[in-house]
């Protein structure tokens, strides 16, 4: 008996849901691309697909991130950054193209199932649980571990002392910024092979983000490949090996990150001049 | 000597009955709350479920005393509501698979699997009563008190009597026990916490691993298991008819509203809240008062400030004040 | 034009907002930084009448606006954003904007039946001013998009764009650039000090972007720990130590990874 | 266009059912469920309007339409001369006194401030009231409930013409819904919902306890009707030869000319709300509430005062329910408090909505016509199903006994199986929101 | 003369709801009667009965009526034979009965207001069992005789209740007695602590229990007796029944009662004709037989089907002058009335229609005994 406002737990896109993750098509066509994907990590690879019924938001869009590698997305607001993360996480049906981990073929893999091959991931929105504190927050990124995790944890406080002092308070009642930093935590105490994330520093104080791009890096440095959408796209971009602008859901701009800062073009479009 | 006959007519007519009807509701309202926090709607059909739960234990009951099985002065029925318990389960699994599984996928409006929860409960119904008829039934046996009136005031001499049924004294024990299993298991155990973070944001669940099929699985088991051990226990202190059974969903829906839905402490508090001022607020204090005062002041009417027909309009009452005062109900109600 | 004096908010024994006061003038563009659970969004909270303070007092040109609820506030041109988008979810973008003007003749059950021409002519100009809005925030594609399936930056444009469909005296922006790509934040950036110049709003601006505050803001104020920390020109508070080090920091440690 | 299409076969599907059952059954039983339906669809938009524009969770919809019922009698029995004798006016001055008491005690609580002083004189007043009220009311009561119990002993009512009990009951309605409103509406939604439903059993249980107001669940039955009485008519030369030029014997005449007079009363009122919801909905009044049942913070931002406008609604929507419940009363010319029961009076209305399409007033009044008509039709249905189904077996056998026993019960299986099937295949209802 | 045709007869009872326990048996008790009228198979020449039944709910009003509406209109049943509560008893005859002009006899309404004084009902209502009028004025007798003195009363709280707990109060405190507290109950309800607390607060001698015995009469009796707050009662009608010997066994012992009932030999052949198919002596069995043979010997009597003929022939058939008709004896009752001869039915309940139409109130007496209901006597 909830309405409104009280029953948004996530957001409510029921492509979500879909259990299998199956795309339409079996095959998985290539578009030679002259790009270095032969490497890569993990691929989403000519994907092209939408939410539901609707229309297409990707268009034959490739992404991918080589091993110890930092990849990050840039692109105007709507342009699909955020879906493309989604697809390449399972949770949008894909109308073409495939994903692939590690060599391995996962399109037709489910979230879950993904999150046991070791692919972590943030999402742009809702990404705590906010009734639950923060330390059972972390616990639950935990979840499908079955050793010992509390050297992780330990670990991500050492990060974020922040959250170490509020660890018994309920994440819902944290600020914006500190929410953000619980997110990567969560993501990190599943101690991924690779970790996914949607525009982490959105609202974090330049302190945190310098804190956090400092944790990326060293997560990266671990070996662990980044992919992550950024809307910081100069500070981003700068400490990238690879930079992808997405324009209306196709490759628009590829390069590494330096390449592409010091695009004049990409500059004046996509970077603020 | 009269301030004990008061302690004990209080006792025998307000206290003891209020408690073991408080841990009925509480049980059945620790059932709507769980399915409130975690699966995010008010189950119209809890009180057919407790039904179905209670009929699969009674006949395994009735198979029972065919077969000459007792458990001595405890009711048979304990013996059988472990299979009562199996029966609700799978109940409740075929109509979890066969009915909401949809609608989550679909990820419908809470309302819509409100109604569709109604149509379950329209179902049940017609099942309950195909299978067992709308009659009343008994099972009881064993032995009926721990100590009865006339007992009790022949031992202590006293004018009143105090009954205390070996039904209400099961009734606690076993509200007990399984509140405290309950607790442990939500708050100490890898599931349970998977149940409360599901809860709380189910696609960030999904992003952490946690399969959400299991999680509802193990919801539902752990709510036939409550509602069966509360219609049981409800059917052995009065009596089983699926009527009833329905009718209890309100008052168990107000103690769950009242202790903060998706809270299960508040589940309890509710239940005894609920039970304590049905009892009270239209009780007749007459003879408490009676024995009380001195026999000049003695009360010629009834002392009751409000007659019984408004009874049920207390607790709702009771509900509103809460609310009014306490918006999220007494234990703010958080998604478990 | 809003002062805020000695301003306390409690949740439970925490102490969100510790004594706020600050005074923000009519006409300016004022930044309000500060690390993360500062009190920031809170305070804005407690102004905008979303929570009632626990003490304290907020005035707006020298009447008492203390707890009064926000549609009121709205009416005497108090208007805010909100750091995570509340956007009408199944409503289209364009209605979005068009369900913001107050005093809407059609808003009077009396009129929906017996006053129907004059509600179409209303709808006309408001229809117009909305698409006009939309375009300027480059939207104009999602005009008949529901609001609750567009991307999380164009949501945060809608927001902003609902300020701009009445005159408003006093604006807060909370975080309008978290999640907004650069090059659109800089004509929002634009759009702001139009706004303020030809249209004499007051904005008050939460922001964590230094670039997007040095462009609009002066004077900027600094929040830690629900109190205001430091206050001034921009210039002032970035050379300001408390400041650096509760909020600024002093860049990447990894710059070897960038110089790479 | 498609849509257009769709609606009018949804439409034309459930007027035909109407009309196999006029052609398979008798054409009294079509009527009488085209009669229920009409009723049905008002309640339904009434519901709609909180619910599908506003997003309040009514469960108290049993209520209003309980006290659209009272309003009937109210309106239209005659007085009873001799209890308003015994003590009509003590009962009336016993409820002022009451009503004095809250408005005493609420301007206390507004204009003293806060402290040990108003607490003790809240207390003062309201314990005070309350024996003071108990002191002049009860004997009141006594002595109008002992005026030929059997027969009256209530006051009755003010003797007026029946058609005017429908706007009362509105209005009775819509005075209960704003108070309520104004106490409960600041509730979050599951809340809210439990608190209507528990005041919806509040006011039941007034009226079935309040003998002096409504005779209680004595019932009273026999109130007058907006339509002449098939008697009447049967009794009417120049009736029966109408009815005799069209070949029809004058009993039925008189049955169907009785309940056509009722549908085309009832269908009136439903035309006159139905346009007025849907010019509200369609208007900055209905994009307004749309808002706020999206997102009331967001709402209350842009400067639109969300308590009010749920409070305006509330009581719209309550009052349509008010009418719709007195108009049932007329029809079956009886107010029985006992009948009230949430199943049948709030969930099936809900039901209405949800299955109909909610936030959509077409959708409403079909779900109001389609869900009353298998309510009725579902018994004869399990019934048949159960023949069926037993067909196969011995004339004799236990099982078979025992399956057409149960047959009654099938109503409810029936009913959530065919609810079940609606929502399964179409979960938004049969006519969405847009 | 010729055979195949038929009339039908309409059997409308709460067989969900409240009463769903007991209606089964009522309505196996009426189509018991219509059996052996198709067994002799002279009714009219060779007239067959069939029984339709349909759902009054017992409690919903507009769903009742829109059920016999069906009945009537539909099915075209040309008598009815119900309903059971007051309430849907109303209902129905004042949405459907009359309009329809349709003959109904209830065999267990017994609301005092459902006496039509003015002929409002056209003659077409009658019912086998008494006004609860009567019933108080019993129950005071039989309680003045034991010499008790203070009573509490706990009633159903809907019309019957309601109406009985009024009448018996009127006539017991005009006796002479006093009635501590006067406390509805509601039916189907969960829980009885609340209204045995504070009728055990009250006291008195006897507990009155007017309710139902399926529903919330034997919630308050279990409440009551566990408590120790009273141990013997007062039964009416709706209680009265094996299923409150099963119930409660020797419990109730020294407990008193009345149900509609005589000494006719009546019951007892009945109860030998019902056999194992039904429980015979299930609550208002027999008034259910008694309410289906009126109909059909009525028909019988007036030569048609047609209610508005048969309708003034129920008082003749049911009254004296005329050859005593017990169960079982339909078949001689259709033969004497078919050679013109006249009858007096008294069947299972000993029938004898009063004033407006309905049983004149004979009562069985009982009380209990090691677990046993023992007749008492007659009044
Ligand atoms: N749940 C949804 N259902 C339907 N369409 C959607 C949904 N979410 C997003 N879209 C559409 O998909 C397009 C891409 O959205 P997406 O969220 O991927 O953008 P983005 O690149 O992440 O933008 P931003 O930087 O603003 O977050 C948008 O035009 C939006 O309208
Ligand atoms: N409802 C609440 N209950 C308890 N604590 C709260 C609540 N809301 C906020 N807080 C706490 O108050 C502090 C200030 O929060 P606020 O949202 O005002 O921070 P902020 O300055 O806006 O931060 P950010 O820049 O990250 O958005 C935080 O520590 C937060 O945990
Ligand atoms: C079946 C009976 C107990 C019904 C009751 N006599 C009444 O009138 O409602
Ligand atoms: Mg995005
Ligand atoms: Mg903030």
């Amino acid at each position: 008996m909830s309405g409104g406002q009280y029953d948004d737990r996530g957001n409510k896109d029921a492509t979500i849901t879909n259990p299998t993750g199956r795309g339409e098509l079996g095959a998985h066509p290539g578009t030679g691309h002259a790009m270095d994907t032969a490497s890569a990590f993990l691929i989403g690879d000519s994907m092209t697909g939408g939410y539901g019924k609707g229309p297409d938001i990707l268009h034959d869009c490739t992404i991918a991130v080589n091993p110890g590698e930092i990849a990050v997305i840039v692109g105007p607001n709507g342009a699909g950054k955020s879906t493309a993360m989604k697809a390449v996480f399972g949770m949008l049906d894909l109308r073409q193209g495939s994903v692939r981990l590690d060599g391995e073929d996962i399109t037709d893999l489910s979230p879950q199932d993904r999150v046991v091959k070791g692919m972590g991931f943030v999402p742009q929105t809702s990404n705590i649980f906010t009734s639950m504190t923060v330390e059972e927050n972390l616990e639950m990124g935990a979840f499908i571990r079955h050793d010992d995790f509390r050297d992780t944890m330990a670990q991500v406080y050492d990060l974020f002392p922040i959250l170490k002092e509020k660890r018994r308070q309920p994440a819902g009642e944290l600020s914006g910024g500190q929410r953000q930093q619980v997110a990567v935590g969560r993501a990190l105490m599943t101690q991924p092979k690779v970790l996914m994330l949607d525009e982490p520093t959105a609202g974090v104080s330049p302190i945190v983000m310098d804190e956090l791009f400092d944790r990326i890096i060293e997560v990266s440095r671990t070996g662990i490949p980044i992919l992550m959408v950024e809307q910081n796209a100069r500070q981003a971009l700068a400490i990238a090996d690879r930079g992808y602008v997405l324009v209306q859901g196709a490759n628009a701009y590829t390069g590494t990150g330096k390449q592409l800062l010091a695009d004049p073009e990409v500059r004046k479009s996509f970077l603020g001049g | 000597m009269d301030f004990l006959n008061a302690i004990v007519a209080l006792s025998n007519f307000v206290l003891i009955p209020a408690i073991a009807y408080g841990s009925q509701l509480a049980l059945g309202a620790l059932g709507v709350t769980l399915i409130y926090g975690i699966l995010r709607f008010s189950n119209f059909a809890h009180g057919d479920t407790m039904a179905f739960g209670t009929m699969a234990t009674i006949l395994v009951t009735w198979l029972f005393q065919s077969m000459g099985i007792s458990f001595g002065p405890l009711p048979t029925a304990l013996l059988a509501l472990p299979f009562g318990i199996l029966g609700c389960m799978a109940l409740v699994l075929i109509t979890d698979r066969a009915v909401y599984r949809f609608y989550r996928q679909q990820k419908a409006k809470p309302v819509i699997l409100v109604i569709v929860s109604m149509g379950v409960m329209f179902i049940l119904n017609g099942i309950v009563r195909f299978i067992i008829g709308p009659d009343e039934q008994r099972f009881a046996d064993g032995e009926r008190f721990i100590i009865s009136a006339r007992t009790f005031k022949e031992m202590t001499g006293l004018r009143e009597g105090l009954a205390i049924k070996a039904s209400q004294g099961l009734t606690v024990i076993v509200a007990v026990i399984a509140v405290v299993l309950l607790f442990w298991f939500l708050n100490r155990t890898r599931t349970g916490k998977s149940m409360r973070a599901y809860s709380d944001n189910e696609d960030l669940a999904l992003l952490s691993g946690i399969n959400p099929e299991r999680v509802v699985i193990y919801t539902w088991l752990i709510v036939a298991a409550l509602a069966t051990i509360a219609g049981t226990l409800y059917g052995l202190d009065k009596s089983f008819k699926p009527f009833v059974y329905f009718q209890l969903l309100l008052p168990i829906f107000a103690a769950a509203i009242v202790g903060g839905l998706g809270s299960p402490v508040g589940a309890i508090a509710g239940g005894f809240v609920i039970a304590f001022s049905e009892v009270t607020i239209t009780y007749a204090w007459k003879k408490v008062l009676g024995y009380l005062m001195p026999e000049s002041l003695e009360p010629s009417g009834l002392v009751q400030l409000l007659s019984t027909d408004y009874k049920f309009a207390v607790s709702f009452v009771i509900l509103l004040i809460v609310l009014l005062f306490r918006p999220t109900g007494l234990f703010r109600g958080k998604s478990v | 034009m809003i002062v805020v004096e000695d301003v306390h908010k409690h949740f439970g024994g925490f102490h969100a907002v510790d004594g706020a006061s600050l005074e923000i003038t009519e006409g300016s563009i004022t930044g309000l930084i500060g690390p993360n659970g500062a009190g920031k969004t809170t305070l804005f909270n407690v102004i905008a009448g979303v929570l009632p303070p626990t003490s304290g007092r907020v005035t707006m040109a020298g009447e008492d606006i203390t707890g009064l609820p926000p549609h009121e506030l709205f009416h005497k041109g108090l208007l805010r954003t909100f750091q995570i988008a509340h956007e009408f979810s199944s409503m289209s973008c364009r209605e979005n904007l068009m369900m913001v003007p107050g005093a809407q003749s059609g808003e009077a059950l009396w009129n929906t039946w017996f006053g129907r021409k004059r509600i179409a002519d209303e709808e006309r100009a408001l229809r117009a001013k909305a698409d006009e809005v939309l375009e300027f925030l480059t939207i104009e594609h999602l005009a008949d998009h529901k609001a609750g399936q567009v991307s999380g930056g164009q949501k945060k444009l809608l927001e902003l764009g609902r300020t701009m469909m009445v005159d408003a005296r006093i604006v807060f922006l909370d975080e309008v650039g978290a999640g907004v790509n650069r090059t659109l934040l800089n004509t929002i950036g634009d759009a702001i000090i139009r706004l303020n110049k030809e249209r004499g709003y007051t904005f008050v601006v939460i922001e964590h972007d230094m670039d997007f505050i040095d462009r609009l803001c002066d004077p900027v104020i600094c929040m830690a720990e629900g109190k205001v920390l430091a206050e001034g020109t921009l210039a002032e508070i970035k050379a300001n130590e408390h400041v650096i080090e509760a909020y600024l920091g002093t860049g990447l440690k990894n710059k070897d990874k960038i110089d790479a | 266009m498609s849509v257009m299409v769709k609606n009018s076969v949804l439409f034309g599907l459930v007027g035909g059912l109407i009309v196999i059952t006029g052609f398979m059954q008798s054409w009294n039983t079509a009527l009488l469920i085209l009669n229920m339906g009409l009723i049905s669809a008002i309640m339904a938009i009434g519901v709609n309007l909180q619910w599908g524009f506003a997003g309040l969770f009514n469960v108290g919809v049993m209520g209003f339409v309980a006290l659209g019922g009272l309003a009937v009698v109210l309106i239209s029995v005659d007085p009873v001369g001799e209890a308003w004798a015994a003590g009509g006016t003590r009962v009336l001055l016993g409820l002022l006194l009451g009503a004095a008491t809250v408005v005493a005690a609420a301007l206390v609580n507004t204009r003293m401030p806060a402290g040990r002083a108003r607490t003790l004189a809240l207390l003062v007043i309201l314990v005070g009231g309350f024996f003071f009220y108990r002191a002049v009311f009860d004997p009141g009561v006594d002595a109008v409930e002992s005026v030929n119990p059997a027969g009256t002993g209530f006051l009755g009512g003010l003797g007026l013409p029946v058609l005017l009990a429908w706007p009362a009951g509105g209005l009775l309605a819509a005075g209960a819904a704003w108070l309520i409103g104004k106490t409960a509406l600041g509730l979050r939604s599951d809340y809210l919902a439990i608190a209507t439903l528990g005041i919806a059993e509040i006011i039941i249980a007034v009226m079935k306890n309040e003998d002096w107001l409504a005779r209680g669940v004595k019932n009273v039955v026999g109130l007058p009707r907006p339509v002449p009485y098939e008697i009447d008519l049967q009794n009417d030369p120049g009736f029966v030869e109408t009815a005799a030029g069209l070949g029809i014997d004058p009993v039925t005449a008189s049955t169907l000319y009785v309940k056509l007079g009722y549908s085309v009363l009832f269908l009136l009122v439903l035309l006159v709300i139905l346009w007025m919801a849907q010019m509200a909905l369609k208007s900055p009044w209905g994009r307004m509430m749309r808002a706020i049942r999206d997102n009331e913070v967001a709402a209350e931002a842009m400067g639109k005062d969300v308590t009010r406008r749920h409070l305006q609604v509330f009581v719209l929507g309550s009052a349509v329910c008010g009418i719709a419940g007195a108009m049932m009363t007329t029809l079956d010319g009886q107010l029985t408090p006992g009948t009230y029961q949430p199943l049948r009076f709030t969930f099936l209305i809900w039901v209405m909505v949800i299955v109909g399409g909610s936030g959509n007033n077409l959708g409403a009044v079909l779900g109001g016509f389609l869900i009353w008509l298998l309510w009725v039709q579902v018994e004869p249905i399990g019934l048949f199903l159960m023949q069926v189904i037993t067909s196969g077996l011995a004339e004799d056998s236990a099982l078979r006994a025992h399956l057409i026993e149960s047959a009654a019960h099938m109503r409810l299986f029936t009913m959530g199986i065919v609810l079940l099937l609606v929502l399964r295949f179409s979960p938004k209802g049969l006519i969405p929101e847009r | 003369a010729s055979h195949g045709k038929e009339v039908k007869i309409g059997i409308i009872l709460g067989f969900t709801g409240p009463l769903e326990s007991i209606t089964p048996d009522m309505a196996a008790g009426a189509e018991l009667a219509m059996t052996e009228v198709n067994d002799a198979g002279t009714l009219l020449d060779g007239m067959m009965v069939t029984p339709v039944r349909a759902d009054s709910t017992c409690i919903d009003a507009a769903a009742a009526s829109a059920a016999a509406e069906r009945l009537v209109t539909s099915d075209g049943v040309k008598g009815i034979m119900g309903a059971d509560c007051s309430g849907v008893t109303g209902a129905i005859l004042s949405n459907v009965a009359v309009p329809n002009g349709v003959v109904m006899i209830s065999p267990s309404a017994t609301s005092p207001a459902l006496s039509h004084q003015n002929n409002e009902d056209n003659g077409l209502f009658f019912r086998t069992a008494p006004s609860d009028a009567r019933q108080g004025v019993v129950m005071t007798e039989i309680l003045m005789e034991e010499g008790v003195k203070d009573v509490a009363v706990s009633y159903v709280n809907n019309d019957y209740g309601k109406g009985l707990a009024d009448s018996f109060q009127a006539a017991f405190e005009a006796a002479g007695g006093t009635v501590t507290i006067s406390a509805a109950h509601e039916d189907q309800k969960a829980d009885y602590s609340a209204e045995v607390g504070a009728l055990a607060s009250a006291g008195g001698e006897r507990l009155v229990v007017a309710g139902y015995v399926d529903g919330g009469g034997s919630g308050i009796v279990r409440a009551a007796l566990d408590t120790g707050a009273f141990d013997t009662f007062h039964f009416v009608d709706g209680m009265v029944s094996d299923t409150l010997t099963a119930k409660f066994k020797g419990e109730i012992d020294g407990s008193m009662g009345q149900v509609p009932g005589t000494d006719s030999p009546g019951a007892s052949n009945f109860e030998k004709m019902a056999g194992d198919a039904f429980n015979p002596t299930g609550p208002f069995a027999k008034e259910s037989y008694d309410a289906a043979a009126l109909i059909m010997l009525a028909m019988q009597a007036a030569g048609s089907t047609d209610p508005q003929v048969y309708k003034d022939k129920v008082m003749d058939v049911a009254n004296a002058p005329g050859e005593r008709i017990f169960p079982g004896e339909l078949a001689k009752a259709i033969e004497i009335l078919a050679g013109g001869g006249d009858i007096d039915y008294v069947g299972a309940t000993a029938v004898e229609l009063i004033g407006p139409g309905e049983s004149a109130g004979n009562y069985r007496q009982i009380t209990y005994k090691d677990g046993e209901e023992v007749t008492v006597k007659y009044r």
